[in-house]
């Protein structure tokens, strides 16, 4: 089973690396790229087809027994995870291969190398059972989507960058120290290993030094996450990249933090460690802020950087209500957002090719030009406000039915008040892209259609419809993903071979 | 669909409903339960005939236009959506077939995208309606965990379960919001800037029921509390009130005609809200009536406006001659609107007055003085198109074409059918649809004999016909009511500027706020947490100091000063390189010896890199120390923190080192002597290979950054 | 720069002797203090002072290829030395000892991957000053 | 000696803080390499500095002397040194890309990609 752990760390390593050798050979470089962005999404299908059936899968690198190694190790969450980041890499990779700017060499030859090296990042910090190497993972991620978001140079790049890198390696050095002092206590990295340590302490009463690493962390990866009040990085960046760049970063990078975060919550520092009442309302207040944000700007990508935000809150709120139904609910919502998400940032792109802005008072018409994309917009946009049947309304739904089953009537009015306000912008992008007419009558906006990257966009959204569709056997999957996480006791054997 | 329909009716009306039923999430009780009952069944007849009268009516009212066969498109997503609304079972699934009407709506309404009042109508009933569609959502889940049941037909009756007026809230406000009750009624008229058939289809005889087709529906299971009939009836009559005013203001036959549907659905809500068997018959009887005059009514609205390309009431007249299929028309719908016999309007009429009188007598006269309005809307409807006075636009007239006509006459010959043929029609859908309401039929007639309610129609009949006379009088006497939509927009404005503020304060551009907002709310948490859970420090501990330590560790803080208040680039740099010389000296002395070669090799790269890339970066003069209060105080917090940190860190640990391990087995196993490197390259090589990807990376990125892998179009110049 | 002999030839055998410096670095870093880092950036360390003594273009033409190509070949080399013992564990290490007679060697996939360390590090660091310095240089020019 | 050595990390932070907290991005970039050192200095502290010898098992000897240093904690500040100067060296060129793109380095006009009412466009200034 190693091989299959280590291969959606390797692979795009290797992928990378040969991106590099072959950078002035575009065509051998583009090849490469979907090779093994096509390899790595069959690994993800057959490492959760295993996952499914076996429950956990672990390797112990370099083959050192845990705790003194390092362990890989997939259960279902990781699993889902990889699964999704391969399907949106997939989708954009493909979209920017088929980008008629491509042809014309407009892209970097460091853009195929830097994207695998970002799934490499991702798919580490998936599979690590190691905090350390968490932290490794984190920086290969970091400093790819650092050389992604700066790679087109531009004015609003470079400035975008500045507050992105400060502040992000700002959260870095703050895991460092937090990884000091759990390592100075606990005298150990590896995940399971910390994770019986704290319960010890917890039941010993000792657990403070362990508390305060735990909130370092948790300052970490809510920085990562996008949460408040430490998104700030977000809305100031997410906009400047090239379209694929946004839709990648969207997709990934905040869901790793948050994948961090329940992680964190679950497993390093189970029970009532961490006061789970910061957690729900630290996740309403960026519930309710992004979606203020959202409402606030008139850009497209600004609205949909401040929707990520909001919508960790979501997944933040399951994390803290943390039964294995609410659990499985942020599961779902994670893949969901993904998917829509990520969708709705390259239909902005070609929306915004075609009317030449991304700022909504220079855009429009649309609906008429390009009838297609408008489809697959609603599609996307009513999904992620929660529509049924898409994939967005059982994702909400669950929320909610989790918010009820606690009890904590704030929080799901907050929600709901979010998902209201998750519409309002929606169908404000959808009103002036699409219904109203061009500022300019003599602009032809048939000009930017590129029928061949609607295939990755409509792949995505059938992904959402789907998604939604097959909403039980999936949500099935993402309970039993929550029941694991709610007992770490397995994983911790799972990783250790005994319960110390 | 229409067959589908009939031939479901006859299970239904004897007691044993057919039903549909598969999973999609049964972990959050959502089946795609479907039950063809006697009520879901009658609605479903309506929705279904009229649908298909208007979807011929609409394909020629729109022409050839390039977007009919979209919006027929969407006319059916919507149709089966809302039958989905009438007989779905269960309630997660009632709750998707609401949203699914709401989204299609949506679309319907901003038809005509391109202008400007549509865009803002489709988003004002969307907005209005998601409140709704979110509240019901609430609702749902609350009554699906409050019970443990799914499904309509096994729901208990509620009466004594604490969420149970939590509950009634929300479905009040799902289905007055979607039924446009005050205060949601302002959507409806907004959203005329719809098609005249989708209106017609839309906002007269479909969508807008649900919110009466789901009150109904909660009516056994809510009804016993004690707040169902006060609320139910307080919040229709208060509609009725605006309504009334509203219709005298109007001069646009939708806009008229669309307020006199609020008005129904006021009365429907009602009777719903008085709640007896009699009143839910009576709400049974006029939904039919209503739907079979209203959509006709809409569909003369829209053949005038394809006509003249004119609605206002003080423009037109004399269509008579010109149109007079559509004038039939107009008539037979206008006389079942007044509420003359023998049209079904009537029958309806004469129940409502008699349910209304058994309640109170004050509503009775609010009902009596709504049927007025109604008769007023259906005079100038029906009059004074057909034989006003102004009669040049009338010059351009023609009639509509028979696949227009057929529709609209057709359907209103059905409320005059049904009208005279009250007891096959009573017997076939109207009882049946009760008793499955739970509640018993009452035997329906045109001519109940000389009571007091056929004085008081009578008496609004005429009273009606005055307030048309004297329309233009009344009009200026009428005083302009807040709208409705003035004050949502009031609502949003000031939601959408909070969060502008908000957001504005938040995000306001400064990376220093940023920071210094992350590094205050991480110590502040540290700080509280260290206060309050038990994180002992171990401030006694003692080592001997050597010389040695002591230099590093002061040259290590002098040159960090030194670093963060020079005020040039020079001395900064210079600087930072002897904090790195301190490092490495520290590690020295602490036994480091691979850590101190590495910090010094990396350190004087460093200093390389620095020495080389300064050369382009502008000299910077340090702001003057007094000026920099805030920042003193938050490094000073910062500082604080860590110092705590590291004294927490140090106090006894649990009693276990993995590094013990490593020790013991770096030769035997790992075949070096270099506890550090066999770490490195062996034991944790994993984090070494992802060290040099990030090595990489930023190879890379500086790469990027220089320019020199960036392949533009042109060669930089 | 005008190059003078002495710093020439001073310089050429500074590069040799880096050169070699870092390698035994490299080699002797299992059992003291060294390895794959430290040696890179030293070995690193004689391209920085070619190129800050005669320019980018001096630097480059001593590396041969170009920094990036080290960088993937160097992950590779990493990559490579982690799948010896693919069938059991990932990254499992093997060793060799080799009998030379006077002396035994030990060679395992760790030195393998060390290697890889090596050369990243080389090709990451001269590609920093490179970059940098010949951004320096054509600014410089095009004043 | 510890007590020293926390008051060394607190200072060591405080003026990385300082120095994030600056105008300037040349500033800026010092504080990150000032945080950098402050958090190795902070693991190697945290981890003890109990320890008499360096962490390689001497010449005959099997095992790693129980005095010596701890040697996990120096692998893994190796491991964020390397990390660090990357880090490092990538801010730096960013530093160089932002005054040659926007003509200063002035943390306080960076301001463009996320002020609400910001309707200048930055954006049509593709390249330098």
């Amino acid at each position: 089973m190693s091989v299959l752990l280590i291969l959606p760390i390797l692979l795009p390593l290797i992928s990378a690396s040969l991106g590099i050798l072959t950078r002035q050979h575009v065509v051998a470089q583009r090849w490469v790229s979907l090779l093994g962005i096509t390899t790595y999404l069959i690994i993800g299908f057959v490492l959760i087809s295993q996952v499914l059936d076996q429950g956990y899968l672990t390797t112990q690198v370099g083959g050192w027994q845990a705790p003194y190694g390092i362990t890989l190790i997939a259960d279902l969450l990781a699993a889902i995870m990889i699964l999704f980041t391969g399907l949106i890499g997939f989708s954009v990779l493909l979209y920017s291969l088929m980008s008629s700017k491509h042809k014309q060499g407009d892209f970097s030859p460091a853009f195929h190398p830097l994207v695998h090296f970002l799934l490499m990042g991702a798919s580490g910090a998936f599979l690590t059972g190691d905090i350390f190497n968490l932290y490794v993972c984190f920086e290969i991620m970091l400093m790819s989507s650092f050389a992604l978001m700066t790679l087109e140079g531009r004015a609003e790049q470079t400035e975008g960058a500045v507050k992105y890198v400060v502040l992000n390696l700002l959260s870095s050095a703050i895991f460092l120290a937090g990884l000091g002092l759990l390592y100075a206590k606990a005298g150990t990295l590896n995940m399971a290993d910390i994770s019986v340590i704290s319960q010890q302490a917890v039941a010993d009463d000792k657990a403070g030094p362990i508390r305060l690493a735990g909130l370092l962390f948790l300052v970490t990866f809510s920085v990562k996450a996008g949460m408040f009040p430490f998104f700030f990085w977000l809305p100031a960046s997410y906009h400047t990249p090239s379209v694929p760049v946004s839709a990648l970063f969207s997709g990934i990078l905040t869901k790793v933090g948050v994948y961090a975060l329940i992680r964190l919550h679950t497993l390093i520092m189970p029970g009532e460690v961490l006061g789970h009442k910061l957690l729900l309302i630290l996740g309403v207040s960026t519930m309710l802020i992004g979606v203020f944000g959202a409402a606030s700007q008139m850009h497209i990508r600004r609205i949909l950087s401040f929707h990520i935000i909001s919508q960790i809150g979501y997944i933040v709120v399951g994390l803290a209500i943390k039964t294995p139904l609410a659990l499985a609910s942020a599961i779902f919502f994670i893949g969901h957002n993904i998917i829509a998400k990520g969708n709705l940032f390259l239909v902005a792109g070609l929306a915004s090719d075609s009317v030449g802005s991304e700022k909504l008072h220079k855009t429009g018409g649309m609906w008429k030009a390009w009838p297609q994309l408008g489809l697959i917009y609603l599609v996307s946009a009513f999904s992620l406000a929660g529509f049924p049947p898409l994939s967005g309304f059982v994702a909400k739904f669950s929320i909610v039915w989790a918010t009820v089953e606690s009890k904590l009537w704030w929080v799901m009015a907050a929600a709901i008040f979010t998902g209201l306000f998750t519409l309002y912008s929606m169908i404000k992008i959808w009103v002036e892209v699409f219904w109203k007419d061009h500022p300019d009558p003599n602009r032809d906006l048939t000009v930017g259609k590129d029928s061949k990257r609607l295939v990755p966009v409509s792949l995505l959204a059938l992904i959402t419809v789907f998604i939604g569709l097959a909403g039980g056997p999936l949500f099935d999957i993402c309970l039993r993903a929550g029941e694991q996480l709610v007992d770490p006791t397995d994983y911790i054997l799972a990783v250790l071979g005994k319960i110390k | 669909m229409v067959g589908l329909v009939i031939s479901l009716l006859e299970p239904a009306s004897k007691g044993s409903p057919q039903s549909l039923n598969f999973e999609w999430i049964p972990q959050l009780g959502l089946h795609v339960t479907l039950r063809a009952d006697s009520f879901g069944l009658f609605i479903a007849l309506i929705i279904t005939v009229i649908g298909a009268g208007i979807f011929s009516y609409t394909s020629e009212y729109m022409g050839d236009d390039s977007g009919t066969g979209s919006i027929i498109g969407w006319l059916l997503f919507f149709m089966a959506s809302m039958l989905g609304v009438v007989l779905a079972d269960n309630i997660v699934l009632l709750f998707v077939s609401w949203e699914l009407t709401s989204i299609s709506s949506y679309i319907l309404i901003g038809s005509n995208h391109r202008d400007p009042e549509a865009r803002a109508g489709a988003k004002t009933a969307l907005l209005v309606t998601a409140i709704g569609g979110l509240s019901l959502l609430a609702a749902v889940v609350l009554l699906g965990l409050a019970t443990g049941v799914w499904n309509l037909s096994e729901l208990p009756p509620m009466h004594d379960h604490p969420w149970v007026l939590s509950i009634f809230i929300l479905i009040c406000l799902a289905a007055f919001s979607k039924s446009a009750q005050w205060p949601f009624c302002f959507w409806l008229p907004g959203a005329m800037a719809a098609p005249t058939p989708i209106s017609a289809y839309l906002h007269s005889a479909t969508m807008v029921k649900a919110g009466v087709i789901l009150l109904a529906r909660m009516h056994p299971i809510l009804s016993e509390h004690a707040a169902w009939t006060p609320t139910l009836v307080l919040i229709s009559s208060a509609s009725m009130i605006v309504v009334i005013f509203a219709i005298l203001k109007a001069t646009d036959l939708k806009a008229l005609l669309a307020h006199s549907t609020v008005g129904a659905l006021a009365l429907m809500v009602c009777l719903i809200g008085i709640g007896t068997s009699y009143a839910l018959n009576a709400m049974t009887v006029f939904l039919l009536a209503h739907a079979c005059y209203k959509a006709p009514l809409f569909l003369v609205a829209g053949s005038i406006d394809h006509a003249v390309h004119n609605r206002n009431i003080n423009a037109l007249g004399g269509l008579a001659n010109k149109m007079p299929y559509t004038t039939i028309t107009a008539c037979l719908a206008g006389i079942s609107m007044m509420g003359l016999p023998p049209m079904l309007g009537f029958a309806a009429k004469e129940m409502i007055l008699e349910a209304g009188l058994s309640y109170a007598p004050w509503l009775i006269a609010l009902i009596t003085v709504l049927v007025t309005a109604f008769v007023m809307v259906a005079c100038c409807v029906v009059l004074i198109p057909a034989f006003g006075k102004n009669q040049f636009l009338a010059k351009k007239a023609h009639e509509s074409p028979w696949s227009m006509l057929v529709p609209m006459l057709l359907i209103s010959l059905i409320g005059l059918f049904s009208g005279l043929g009250l007891s096959p029609l009573e017997r076939y859908l109207i009882a049946p649809a009760v008793i499955s309401l739970g509640v018993k039929p009452t035997a329906l007639g045109l001519w109940h004999g000389f009571t007091p309610h056929l004085a008081l129609s009578a008496l609004a009949i005429l009273a009606g016909w005055l307030a048309y006379s004297k329309r233009h009088v009344l009009y200026k006497r009428i005083p302009i009511l807040p709208s409705g939509l003035l004050i949502h927009d009031i609502i949003w404005n000031a939601v959408l500027g909070f969060g502008r503020s908000l957001t504005r304060i938040i995000q306001n551009g400064s990376l220093t706020s940023y920071l210094g907002t992350t590094i205050i709310v991480t110590c502040a948490l540290i700080l509280y947490a260290w206060v309050q859970v038990d994180a002992p420090t171990r401030p006694s501990l003692v080592q001997k100091i050597t010389l040695a330590e002591l230099s590093a560790g002061l040259l290590i803080m002098a040159s960090s000063l030194a670093t963060a208040f020079a005020r040039q680039r020079l001395p900064a740099i210079a600087a930072l390189g002897s904090m790195g010389m301190g490092m490495t000296l520290f590690f020295i002395v602490s036994q480091a010896p691979d850590l101190a070669l590495t910090q010094f090799l990396v350190e004087i790269l460093a200093v390389v890199l620095l020495v080389v890339a300064f050369r382009h970066l502008p000299d910077f003069v340090g702001e003057p120390i007094k000026i920099q209060t805030g920042r003193l105080v938050i490094s000073a917090l910062t500082g604080l923190t860590m110092m705590v940190l590291t004294l927490v860190a140090l106090s006894t640990d649990y009693g276990q080192r993995v590094s013990l391990w490593h020790g013991l087995n770096a030769l035997k196993q790992g075949h070096g002597a270099n506890v550090v490197n066999v770490i490195l390259v062996d034991f944790r090589a994993l984090d070494t290979l992802g060290e040099i990807t990030v090595l990489s990376i930023a190879a890379l990125g500086v790469g990027v950054l220089m320019g020199s892998l960036k392949q533009t179009k042109k060669e930089a110049t | 720069m005008k190059s003078s002999p002495i710093l020439d030839i001073t310089l050429r055998w500074l590069v040799v002797l880096l050169g070699i410096v870092s390698f035994f670095l490299l080699l002797r870093g299992h059992d003291e203090p060294g390895g794959g880092f430290s040696g890179g950036l030293l070995a690193a360390s004689a391209i920085i002072i070619v190129t800050i003594a005669y320019g980018a273009d001096a630097g480059r033409k001593l590396l041969h290829f170009q920094p990036l190509s080290y960088i993937a070949v160097g992950l590779l080399l990493s990559v490579l030395a982690s799948l010896f013992q693919w069938d059991t564990a990932f990254m499992g290490s093997l060793w060799i000892t080799l009998s030379l007679g006077f002396t035994t060697l030990k060679i395992g996939t760790p030195l393998l991957f060390d290697l890889g360390v090596y050369v990243v590090v080389l090709g990451v660091v001269s590609s920093f000053v490179l970059e940098i310095e010949s951004v320096v240089k054509t600014k410089k020019e095009g004043r | 000696m510890e007590i020293i050595m926390s008051l060394v990390i607190g200072v060591c932070y405080a003026c990385a803080v300082f120095l994030l907290l600056q105008k300037r991005l040349l500033q800026i970039v010092l504080g990150i390499a000032l945080l950098g050192h402050a958090t190795n200095l902070l693991i190697f502290v945290a981890a003890g500095l109990h320890g008499d010898s360096v962490p390689i098992i001497p010449q005959g000897s099997e095992i790693l002397a129980l005095t010596a240093v701890d040697p996990l904690p120096q692998a893994l500040i190796l491991t964020a040194i390397v990390i660090g100067l990357a880090l490092f060296g990538f801010s730096l060129a960013l530093a160089y890309r932002c005054v040659a793109v926007l003509g200063h380095d002035d943390i306080d006009q960076i301001t463009h990609t996320d002020s609400l009412d910001d309707p200048v466009s930055i954006s049509n200034n593709k390249d330098s």
